[in-house]
């Protein structure tokens, strides 16, 4: 045994020391916070996140950054490639694709995200309850959820579009008619799954109530899909606002939106391609963002998974 | 028949054309061998019993066959075909045909004046709900019969024999041999009709034709295949071994198919060219483009605030850019329409009643409507909303139109689509301001575009009302002087063209590209395709 | 401790069976016993034998398949209103055999502690509830630096901790414990029986605490009630118990306990308890409830009785 | 007889976002063929981490091995990639896991959990692996194990699934056998049955047993040796009767002072007072010090090294330094060995 | 098992019924005719027409033939085809779409499971960066489009596969994949999603401990436990899929029963708006069935006719 040189005073006994616990702790952080912080440090999720605030950005400024604008026909220069005259190149009617991009931004990203947050809410609300309560509120619910699947969606379309004004609020409405229902299902799955689990059980026996099981319990749980969920509706809700603008519900021409963009440019393929590529790419490069987005948070949210 | 239910169908004159030459050389070896013709009519036919067809989808492919009394030949004028010989009474109401001997169905049945009979009044039996019984209202007593208010017996088709169909007429209709040529007037097998409802469903035992080709197979909403028709009389003009339609419902498909060699005729009639392919094809040398009897225009509400002021009308009208319109947004070598009946029946129409644009004109037109209607200027002039039924090209154009009003009048105007079944109702309802459509001619008379605007309601949305205008219509009716007839109708087309309840864009035109080796293929004025001479050289 | 003889959980004829036909598990098969107010009622028996499945459906995880849990007089499994509900729900608490399945994976820990807190509306504001959670933690032998943590990051022994913790933090009066002890070490162990004892007497709590810790749950029990294939076989005081167990399947528990002895160890006799065997003894007889000495209930055979109060007599 | 295994200064730490938690500070021990070492310790001092990381099974990230050897048959285990590491779980260590409800998949009968490393590593037949899987049931005291080897997992209680998880374990007849408080939710008959079964097979094929358990009873019963971990460290390692009857560390005597008495009736059970460290940010000096009432400034000061009492007994604690002041353990663990001495008189 | 899957046919009867009801009023009460043109027929002839098809009796009336229809499985004529009844129709394109439709399955599922267990695997890393991008072209691209583009770069430019048609197993290669991009794309960030739930599980870590090799723990492991949500997706997925989809079939040619679903309602053929309609319905709710009995024999703890967490 190596035998230190050791100051005999310190061999004197002074016993423990048991109320030095009281250090001063770290400030309670709460989930969402926490969330946050491991959110930050994604560097892909932030890169999705920069991204959309510079398609948000340049919905507003974009523009503005041409002396063109989203309507004016020119048709001498009809279906002209990008140059530096024309940074996207011109659609049939010779107007200036960059500007009817940025304008069509706007009412693309708003629809998508605002179609995406309704469907959220009612899905997970919707699709939640019928899987915790279970029983015969379960089969209500859920068929009432096929019911609305099953008639037909352009009949219902085309009611709508008798029955009110065309517009964004009534286009909205017409997404969310059945856009929520996937959302629904795939939550209502996750949470027959969830509901077992003894940490329900146990939140339970503290008196929680169903939404606060819902909400503490279920969803933070179940929020690998919903965010995947999210973001197919996104794109969803995007081309079914071509859709319904083809149809006469949506946005009226001539103002632009990516899905309406996309959807003339794929005549043009094979032959004017960059009619369809701007469009595509701007609607994919949203969803990218919206991709790294959904998949930093969902890391997040798994504080099983930290780096 | 109406312009315009589906996106770019049928009326799909409206956009494409075109063709890749290389590629079409190509196949042209190997097709001209086989002697097989192959095109897309886009979809299924809604009928293939020339009494109940009423769409161009049918009409290509009864065109081929089955035959009628007539038949419109190479140089677009009827000829004989189940009838021999042709006599016509002095007045022009009472025609008598001598069916062919050698005329047979595809069974090896002879065709006989009885058949006629028994299609025609089957068609203009209530009870059978055939949808353009109305083609046959020429007929004696066929409307009254066919509402209803008479007897079917008394209508005038009689066959005196198996050899010979007397018809007589309401009205002198110099057009009337014309109109034998059309599927509504074809005959049907009586013996096999009689014996079985539904031969018509199918092809088989059951589907007999009378016409240069027999159909082989159907298989629905795939293909449809023809053979020649062995039993046919003039059975040695016909070249082709076989005809193969498909129905491919997207043009873009239909044209790349083309490129590939599947298909020898792109675009008009049985199918479409996309808009997009238009300007390569023309530069390649490669796009076929034929006028044909249909115009696209616009109808203006004329009961409605501001379009019940003429002068707006007309400065509505004269604003819009038609040169602008077919050559960059069409681009299938349309004709810009200064009138309402196309120059394939009125020749001089190329002209028109006034000018392709004149914004000074249209300017001084809408100042004075609006002092007429009273307004102070053109923001206090109601909103207007332009509707059209959903489909890009009208989007487009519409859009275009859009913007040349603001442009040109400072007017600004909402554009609002709907759906077919939708726009036709509210287009009916009177619900709207003004309105896109188009007409392509079921036959080769004026008329045919006229009488549509003759009576208040119905069929006329526009809601307006000539009585001169009623009345030429009226008199050309019975006028057997066909130069006289003319001048009459030129003059009501005058007065439309004046008062301007409508403003005509273009009028349309077939676009095709094609086998190079195809020759010999007919295409009447009215746009339809006879492949009964077509070959590969 | 359980002086005044107020029963406040009586379990009539209890029975939980799971699955049906030929898969069906008589889990708990009619089962009757009181727990007074104030006392530590300890369960023990057979690993399987339906300890669990007893508690979870007195706590009304379980719909009872037959007879009733009366709490305070009341039927746990009748039909009642959310409120009354929610104040049963803090009256009765449970402490899950399986620490980690019952921590919700995606909450710290301070909130899962905090959790009842905050149903129940037991804290004025933000800081008193971080107040009480560091309280709990540090009752249950944890520092409140593991407030911010998730589960996954703590050992099994301080899992079961925060599950206790969870169930203080309502201050029921009545507290099933499923081996809330198990994982934890001696010393813990202590800390934590020796908290659940003091409150018991703060309180005037109650405890169902089911162990197989024998030396634990004697130490803490005021009764035992010992449980074989879904029944109650032997329930006495716990003195009395260790002291006089009758029933053979109480024997081999008793004879099974393992000492902390190593040399003891190594010359331990076991007696095992054969149940095929011991109802050949039976004859065919039906085993009753039978109450040897006052508050020593066995179920025994008319024989037995009489062999067992013959063994009382001749100590 | 030969070591299995020998662990070399292992350090392991999980990198959280409050800092780095060192789980593992330096852990050294060995374990011989055939042989029984408990390991025994306050919870959360790292006895998990330790044996899981034998098997390289915690988690990285956020788990790092930071430091030390594994030395599994002369080879070291941290070295190895996972491929190699797949060769060697399951059919040379096998391991029982602490939670028996997590640890079992929710959605796969009982019995292919079992017969899953059979099938892998010893290549039997599926039937046969069925019935050596019903056989383990029986093994572990599971009443109708042919219709159990059917059940999920939920349809076990606790303690039956502990039981599944062991015979999980065994299945594969490993050479070293890891279980992490395999016993804690069975009943003490079953206990005693399971460990009968563990001495029965490790007799028979000279298995080497880490066994993790709180309950000292046990360890009596089943360990040659014991270490006792406190703070992420081993602070007493020796022979079961050296530990027991000759216990040197403070927190050993907190330990054994702690326990009930079945046959005496006493007060307040014996807790040592204070809690354990936090090991995102270990006290200087001995772990233990804040808590230990015979601790002395160099507690505070230094870490205290591996006292050697005997060939097979260490003890890290200042107390055993030559310097230090003689003490006798507490009372109450006086009183207890002697108590089991006076019960060795009586048999 | 069985009582369950009773009631749940009672549940689908009933709920049959209200969407054909549901239907059938809005149908009506679309403004259009399946008879309207530009040029009006004249009115007998259109009282006659809708005498033939009944359509002159009072609403109710044609409400309760139709019932009557439906439960005798026989939906008539198509008021829009002369001379094919909407059974034919249904029994002609069903074959056609079902066959593209199981090969689309097929390819989402195989190659969709496949990419998001990979990226699961290999998360963070270049596998799950490259299966992320896949996903996002194949959620963001949308079937109609993607169709256009295969079209064009396999057949025109490459010419590797034909253009159009249905006739051989060439021909339902581009369909095939245009139909399944998005929804294997959906199911690959779906599978990953949740593999990656599911492997910080302490099971996975026990079947580490046996040995077993990363494949094998996917498979048998985590794969299972993660196909929750996939096959929630499923359920409406197939009944969709399987009656086809009215882009594909346009822009391939295919005939299917996809362009009914739109044709129909445009052409306003009622009859046949009805038989598709309830032929799907009965396809979507026989999947749904389907998925909810998949749940409790993926995951033996769901027992779906109980109540709140038993
Ligand atoms: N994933 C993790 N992240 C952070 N800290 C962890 C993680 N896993 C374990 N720890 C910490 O490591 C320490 C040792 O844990 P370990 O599980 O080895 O304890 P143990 O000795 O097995 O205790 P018990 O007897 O309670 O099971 C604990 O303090 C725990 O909080
Ligand atoms: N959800 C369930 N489905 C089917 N059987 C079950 C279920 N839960 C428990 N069981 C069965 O009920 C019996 C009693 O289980 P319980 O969990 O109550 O036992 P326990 O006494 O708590 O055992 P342990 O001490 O091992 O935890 C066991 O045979 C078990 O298999
Ligand atoms: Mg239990
Ligand atoms: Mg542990």
């Amino acid at each position: 045994m190596q035998q230190q040189k050791i100051p005999k005073e310190l061999f004197e006994q002074v016993g423990g020391n048991t109320t030095d616990s009281e250090k001063i702790s770290r400030p309670s952080i709460s989930f969402w916070k926490d969330v946050w912080m491991r959110f930050k440090k994604n560097k892909l999720a932030m890169t999705g996140v920069v991204l959309l605030v510079i398609l948000a950005i340049m919905s507003l400024v974009g523009p503005h950054l041409t002396p063109y604008n989203y309507y004016e026909n020119d048709l001498m220069s009809a279906n002209q490639p990008p140059s530096g005259e024309h940074w996207f190149g011109t659609d049939e009617l010779g107007r200036d694709v960059f500007t009817r991009i940025w304008n069509g931004a706007q009412i693309s990203l708003f629809i998508g995200i605002a179609a995406a947050l309704i469907d959220l809410a009612i899905g997970v609300i919707w699709g939640g309850l019928s899987g915790y309560i279970g029983g015969r509120t379960d089969e209500y619910m859920m068929r009432f959820a096929d019911i609305l699947w099953a008639i037909p969606y352009l009949l219902m379309v085309i009611l709508l579009m008798v029955v009110f004004e065309p517009g964004l609020g009534t286009m909205i409405a017409a997404m969310t008619i059945t856009g929520w229902i996937n959302m629904a299902r795939i939550v209502r799955g996750q949470v027959l799954q969830l509901k077992s689990q003894e940490y329900v059980m146990a939140a339970q026996t503290l008196g929680a109530n169903t939404s606060r099981i819902m909400a503490k319990h279920l969803i933070p749980n179940t929020m690998g899909p919903i965010l995947i969920t999210m973001t197919l509706t996104v794109p969803n809700a995007i081309f079914t606002e071509a859709f319904l603008s083809y149809l006469g519900l949506g946005v009226p021409q001539p103002l632009a939106s990516w899905g309406t963009m996309a959807s003339d440019g794929v005549a043009a393929l094979q032959y004017y391609p960059w009619r369809l590529f701007f469009p595509a790419l701007f609607i994919s490069l949203t969803i990218f963002a919206f991709n790294v987005i959904g998949d930093g948070l969902r890391d997040a949210l798994d504080p099983r998974l930290r780096k | 028949a109406c312009g315009g239910d589906d996106d770019s169908g049928e009326e799909g004159t409206s956009d494409n054309s075109g063709d890749n030459g290389e590629s079409t050389s190509d196949n042209g070896g190997e097709s001209s061998a086989e002697q097989v013709f192959k095109a897309n009519i886009a979809s299924e036919p809604f009928s293939l019993n020339p009494s109940l067809a009423n769409d161009a989808t049918s009409s290509a492919v009864l065109l081929q066959t089955f035959e009628g009394l007539t038949r419109i030949g190479p140089e677009g004028e009827p000829q004989e075909a189940m009838a021999s010989e042709i006599e016509t009474s002095d007045d022009l109401k009472k025609y008598t045909f001598t069916i062919r001997e050698d005329a047979k169905w595809s069974n090896g049945d002879p065709v006989t004046a009885q058949d006629f009979e028994y299609a025609w009044k089957w068609a203009l039996d209530p009870n059978n709900n055939s949808q353009y019984a109305y083609q046959l209202y020429y007929v004696k007593n066929a409307e009254a019969a066919n509402t209803g208010e008479g007897n079917l017996e008394d209508v005038g088709v009689t066959a005196v024999d198996e050899q010979t169909l007397e018809v007589e007429l309401e009205n002198p209709t110099p057009y009337f041999l014309e109109l034998t040529a059309f599927y509504t007037y074809f005959p049907v097998n009586s013996k096999i009709a009689k014996e079985n409802e539904e031969w018509y469903a199918d092809a088989g035992e059951n589907y007999v034709s009378n016409g240069p080709f027999k159909m082989t197979e159907w298989s629905h909403n795939d293909s449809i295949t023809l053979e020649p028709n062995e039993e046919y009389w003039d059975k040695d003009a016909v070249k082709l071994d076989r005809i193969e339609f498909a129905m491919i419902n997207d043009f873009n498909t239909e044209l790349n198919s083309f490129k590939q060699g599947e298909f020898d005729w792109a675009g008009s009639p049985f199918g479409s060219l996309p808009t997009e392919a238009i300007p390569s094809l023309k530069e390649d040398g490669s796009l076929n483009v034929e006028p044909i009897a249909g115009t696209y225009w616009y109808k203006f509400h004329t009961e409605k605030e501001p379009f019940n002021n003429v002068n707006i009308r007309k400065a509505f009208a004269y604003a819009i850019d038609r040169q602008g319109i077919v050559e960059n947004i069409t681009k299938a070598g349309q004709v810009p329409a200064m009138a309402a009946v196309p120059p394939t029946m009125f020749s001089d129409n190329e002209e028109g009643y006034f000018d392709a644009v004149n914004i000074e004109k249209a300017k001084e037109h809408l100042q004075k409507g609006i002092e007429e209607l009273g307004y102070d200027s053109v923001e206090d002039m109601p909103a207007v909303t332009l509707s059209y039924n959903t489909s890009e090209s009208h989007a487009k154009i519409a859009q275009a139109i859009q913007d040349m009003w603001k442009e040109n009048l400072g007017v600004e105007v909402e554009l609002s689509n709907a759906e077919w079944a939708v726009y036709i109702d509210q287009l009916h309802q009177g619900d709207y301001q003004i309105g896109r459509m188009g007409w392509l001619g079921d036959f080769n008379d004026p008329i045919n575009f006229l009488e549509l605007y003759k009576e208040k309601g119905g069929n006329n949305d526009t809601r307006w009302h000539s009585e001169e205008f009623a009345s030429l219509l009226e008199e050309s009716q019975t006028e057997t002087d066909s130069e006289k007839r003319t001048e009459m109708l030129k003059e009501a087309e005058g007065i439309l063209m004046d008062e301007m309840p409508i403003a005509p864009i273009y009028f349309y035109t077939n676009a095709w590209v094609q086998d190079e080796n195809l020759k010999d293929v007919v295409m009447s004025g009215l746009g339809d395709v006879q492949l009964k001479w077509a070959h590969f050289e | 401790m359980a002086n005044n003889q107020e029963v406040l959980v009586d379990i009539k004829n209890l029975k939980q069976h799971f699955g049906r036909g030929s898969h069906k598990v008589k889990a708990v098969d009619g089962l009757n016993f009181q727990i007074y107010r104030g006392e530590t009622f300890g369960l023990v028996g057979e690993s399987g034998c339906g300890k669990s499945t007893t508690g979870r459906t007195i706590i009304r995880l379980y719909d009872a398949t037959d007879g009733e849990v009366l709490f305070d007089g009341e039927n746990v499994h009748g039909k009642k209103s959310k409120a009354d509900l929610k104040k049963f729900n803090r009256k009765m608490q449970m402490i899950f055999q399986d620490p980690y399945a019952s921590l919700n994976p995606r909450m710290t820990v301070s909130d899962i502690i905090a959790e009842g807190i905050d149903i129940h509306g037991l804290s004025k504001d933000k800081k008193e509830r971080k107040e009480r959670v560091v309280e709990l933690l540090e009752t249950v032998g944890l520092n409140r630096e593991h407030a911010n943590r998730y589960p996954h990051e703590f050992s099994g022994g301080q899992r079961q901790r925060i599950g206790i913790a969870r169930a203080l933090a309502v201050d029921p009066d009545f507290i099933i414990a499923d081996e809330p002890i198990s994982a934890l070490d001696v010393s813990i162990q202590a800390q934590v029986v020796n908290l659940l004892k003091e409150l018991q007497e703060e309180k005037n709590l109650t405890y169902l605490f089911i162990a197989h810790d024998l030396s634990m749950v004697k130490y803490i029990s005021d009764r035992i009630g010992v449980m074989y294939f879904g029944k109650l076989v032997e329930v006495a005081s716990s003195d009395d118990l260790y002291r006089n167990a009758f029933h053979p399947y109480t024997k081999s528990l008793m004879s099974a306990i393992p000492h902390p002895d190593p040399d003891y160890e190594r010359n331990r006799k076991r007696v095992t308890y054969d149940l095929q065997e011991h109802l050949r003894e039976m004859d065919g007889e039906e085993p009753e409830w039978r109450e040897v000495s006052p508050g020593h209930w066995v179920s025994c055979t008319k024989k037995e009785f009489e062999a067992y109060q013959q063994q009382l007599q001749t100590q | 007889m030969e070591n299995i295994l020998e662990v070399n200064d292992l350090k392991v730490s999980f990198n959280t976002f409050a800092g780095e938690v060192q789980a593992v500070r330096g852990v050294n021990f060995h374990v011989k063929k055939g042989e029984t070492l408990a390991i025994v310790g306050e919870s959360g001092s790292g006895k998990s981490v330790t044996t899981q990381s034998i098997m390289r099974l915690i988690p990285m990230p956020p788990g790092e091995i930071k430091g030390g050897e594994i030395l599994f048959e002369g080879t070291d285990l941290v070295k190895k990639s996972d491929k190699q590491m797949e060769k060697v779980r399951g059919k040379d260590i096998a391991m029982i896991f602490q939670d028996p409800m997590t640890s079992l998949n929710p959605t796969m009968k009982i019995g292919r959990q079992i017969m899953e490393s059979m099938i892998k590593h010893r290549k039997i037949a599926k039937t046969d692996a069925k019935k050596r899987a019903i056989e383990l049931l029986d093994l572990v005291g599971i009443p109708k194990p042919e219709q159990r080897v059917d059940q999920y997992p939920h349809e076990f209680s606790g303690g039956m699934r502990q039981r599944a998880m062991i015979a999980v374990a065994l299945a594969s007849d490993p050479k070293l056998l890891i279980a992490d408080e395999p016993t804690t939710a069975l009943d003490v008959t079953i206990q005693a049955q399971i460990l009968e079964l563990l001495k029965d097979i490790q007799k028979k094929t000279n298995t080497s047993i880490i066994f993790i358990t709180h309950d000292l009873g046990v360890v009596a019963n089943v360990a040659d040796r014991v270490a006792v971990m406190y703070g992420g460290k081993i602070v007493e390692t020796g022979s079961v009767d050296e530990v027991f009857y000759n216990p040197q560390h403070p927190y050993t005597w907190g330990l054994l002072a702690s326990m009930p008495s079945l046959d005496a009736e006493e007060g307040e059970l014996q807790a040592i007072p204070g809690s354990p460290p936090d090991l995102t940010n270990p006290p200087k000096g001995d772990a233990f010090a804040a808590r230990n009432s015979y601790a002395m400034k160099v507690d505070f000061e230094m870490e205290p090294p591996m006292f050697k009492v005997s060939d097979t007994h260490y003890a890290a604690t200042w107390l055993l330094h030559e310097d230090a002041p003689k003490v006798e353990p507490p009372a109450v663990v006086r009183k207890r060995i002697e108590h089991f001495k006076e019960k060795a008189g009586e048999r | 098992m069985l009582k369950y899957i009773g009631k749940r046919l009672l549940y689908m009867v009933l709920t049959l019924w209200v969407i054909v009801t549901v239907t059938f009023f809005l149908m009506r009460a679309a403004p259009g005719s399946p008879f309207s043109g530009e040029k009006e027929l004249p009115p007998a002839i259109q009282a006659n027409l809708e005498a033939y098809y009944g359509l002159d009796k009072s609403l109710f009336m044609q409400y309760v033939d139709y019932l009557i229809s439906v439960v005798k499985w026989d939906f008539g004529p198509s008021l829009k085809y002369k001379g094919q009844s909407v059974n034919d129709l249904i029994s002609e394109g069903f074959p056609v779409s079902f066959a593209l439709g199981m090969e689309a399955i097929f390819l989402a599922l195989a190659l969709g499971v496949l990419l998001g267990a990979v990226a699961a695997l290999r998360h963070n890393k270049w596998q799950d960066y490259t299966a992320m991008i896949i996903a996002v072209l194949g959620i963001s691209v949308p079937s109609f489009i993607m169709a256009s583009g295969l079209q064009y770069v396999l057949a025109i430019k490459w010419s590797v596969l034909p253009v159009a048609r249905w006739e051989s197993f060439a021909h339902t290669i581009l369909p095939a994949l245009a139909l399944a991009s998005t929804p294997m794309a959906f199911i690959a960030r779906l599978t990953r999603s949740s593999m990656l739930e599911v492997i910080g599980n302490d099971y996975i870590k026990t079947a580490k401990s046996k040995g077993l090799n990363s494949t094998e723990i996917t498979v048998r492991h985590t794969i299972r436990n993660a196909m929750m949500p996939v096959v929630s997706y499923m359920g409406p997925l197939i009944s969709a899929i399987l009656t086809g989809s009215f882009v594909i079939e346009k822009i391939f040619g295919i005939p299917g029963l996809g362009m009914h679903f739109v044709t129909s309602i445009t052409n306003r053929d009622y009859s046949v708006i009805m038989g598709v309609t309830v032929f799907f319905s009965v396809l979507l709710l026989v999947s749904i069935l389907l998925v909810d009995i998949a749940y409790s024999l993926i995951d033996p703890r769901i027992k779906l006719a109980d109540k709140k967490g038993e």
